[in-house]
């Protein structure tokens, strides 16, 4: 495994999730979805569903998906994590690709 | 002349992280004052129908629509290219197949998006 | 107070020669965004003068965001199109404004707007908005 | 033919576009560009081009199209307007559907 | 102030036990959007909150319509987050916030924005994101 | 720690109608006293270096750039998707292909977008 990489995406921009997917399996990627970026995360999504396929890790922020009522709609593969576990996240990570 | 004017209020953003969807919803009922407007949503606006959502700023708008007896259409397509369903969604919506959706539009005098 | 006095005028030539009229029309127009990061406010007041210097009337809302493109002291910065001379402009070519209230309260910049010796500039509501789509013959919305 | 009616096309949000080629063929459908949707007017845009090929008429705003240096890349078939000849258009169409 | 006399605490810290200043790092934080019409400035507070209750240093630079989320006298409306509530809190807690100068020039609110009584809130250039940048451990950006 | 820091300021948004490449670019200046940025250019930011584009707001930061011998790179995959070539652009700016361009943003310490 290279070094720990987080995708930090926080705009409706499907680019985000499609240059982490092209990421290189080197490298131990997370892709962390935040504000509208979580409806990506909707089951029915075939960029994200692929991307769980590659295993690659993917979170989301809990409160952004409770607030719009997708907790029902998203695939158990993704982790929801708090504000105090995106802080860590983020310093665990050596990279940081926001989108 | 406003008798004439048939007006859509196009609701087509999600229903948190932008207030567009709820300003949608509070333009349709200060516009009903003068006019009885078709909300129509579509694309990812029908997020702010499901019946999980936080619906903080949208419950007083929806009731007060609700209760003067105008239409929240819900675009059947969107909701299918979401992999959403009729029982996704509170009782207060009604889906509409999307060629419908497509008449009312066009019908329409002024078609306002948000 | 301007745009009022021109609708007199407008009713006035109306009865008097008809068909001319109907190449003065109303316009309404509707947006969302500030000044700045997106075009809208630039569009709004290009469009304003056009449809001014046609000798229609022109009615806007500034809903949102769009309340802050009436904020004054904005800075002239070369290269960028200055929003407020823009506004100042129309206003004096007779353009009604309404800002919409509530979004000038939640945003703190109720007192830093252009006042009415600008032209016809007003606080308002949204029935303010059904007002204007009342009594205009066309309304578009820049996003 | 019904009546006119114009998409006033501001956002580069490709439903307008979507929703002006799928009405009726009865109304005299004209789609205007301003602003960045100005960037579906390019060649390479399929639905654009699907439109075109489906007689609508679509226009765009020339100050917007010149800003972007795209005049060589739009198809002849877009006419290119001026704001004067805009706000003739709107008042032309009883029906304006804003996007 | 208070924001640069943490940095002097971490460093002495750092001096002092080594490993465990590795669980107090910087955190720098860019945006670009204004408050109440996108989530930006709310995740924005948020985030810090967090970063700073577990004792990091958090180091914002507005950008853009980012400025406008620091203007004073915003409403509270009911239901809806007070982003300049959220601004005092994160200042009192430490956190430093930088404004772009021209951005706030060009938009007319230079001078309606919160105060440095609040807490380390200045305006600032370009020049200072790349030291936010240089002297913080890990940037992050919300669009 | 500043040398080890490798920047790329990532623009993705179209040139006009809004200000994100131009003030990605002033950021790209700004930033430069400190340290290296790459400049990375994909999607509808292609068109802020085409030829005939108003460059009003960026010939200053593009010259910059160029003076301090520091890289524009454009992405090949989102030029293709747009029907542009190399004689489309200015000459300021290097073609990479897509391969190139992600290995760029995967070898970054942070990546900011515009």
């Amino acid at each position: 495994m290279g070094k720990k990489v987080l995708y930090f995406i926080t705009s409706e921009d499907i680019t985000g999730i499609e240059l982490a997917m092209e990421h290189s399996d080197d490298d131990d990627v997370t892709i962390l979805l935040l504000q509208n970026a979580v409806y990506f995360a909707n089951k029915s999504n075939k960029a994200v569903t692929q991307a769980l396929n590659q295993n690659k890790k993917i979170s989301a922020c809990k409160e952004h998906i409770d607030t719009r009522g997708l907790s029902n709609f998203i695939s158990d593969k993704i982790k929801l994590v708090d504000n105090s576990e995106i802080i860590d996240l983020i310093f665990e990570c050596e990279t940081i690709i926001n989108m | 002349m406003s008798e004439e004017k048939n007006i859509v209020i196009l609701l087509r953003q999600p229903p948190h992280g932008t207030l567009y969807p709820v300003e949608g919803l509070r333009m349709t009922v200060a516009v009903s004052a003068d006019f009885d407007p078709i909300t129509v949503v579509i694309n990812d606006a029908v997020f702010a129908f499901i019946k999980d959502v936080d619906k903080t700023m949208y419950s007083m708008h929806i009731e007060f629509i609700r209760n003067i007896d105008l239409d929240i259409l819900i675009d059947k397509k969107s909701l299918d290219d979401r992999g959403l369903t009729k029982d996704d969604l509170i009782d207060d919506v009604e889906i509409k197949e999307h060629q419908e959706i497509l008449d009312i539009i066009a019908n329409s005098t002024v078609t306002i998006p948000f | 107070m301007l745009g009022y006095d021109l609708y007199t005028v407008y009713e006035k030539r109306r009865l008097r020669i008809g068909v001319e009229y109907k190449q003065m029309a109303r316009l309404g127009i509707l947006f969302f965004d500030g000044p700045y990061q997106k075009q809208a406010s630039e569009t709004v007041v290009k469009l304003s003068n056009a449809a001014l210097d046609k000798g229609h009337e022109v009615r806007i809302f500034c809903y949102m965001d769009a309340v802050n493109a009436l904020l004054d002291n904005q800075k002239k910065i070369e290269g960028i199109f200055n929003i407020e001379e823009g506004f100042r402009e129309i206003l004096t070519k007779g353009a009604v404004v309404r800002l919409c209230n509530l979004c000038l309260l939640v945003r703190g910049t109720m007192k830093n707007c252009l006042k009415r010796e600008c032209g016809d500039v007003k606080r308002a509501g949204t029935p303010d908005l059904a007002k204007i789509i009342e009594e205009t013959d066309r309304l578009i919305v820049i996003c």
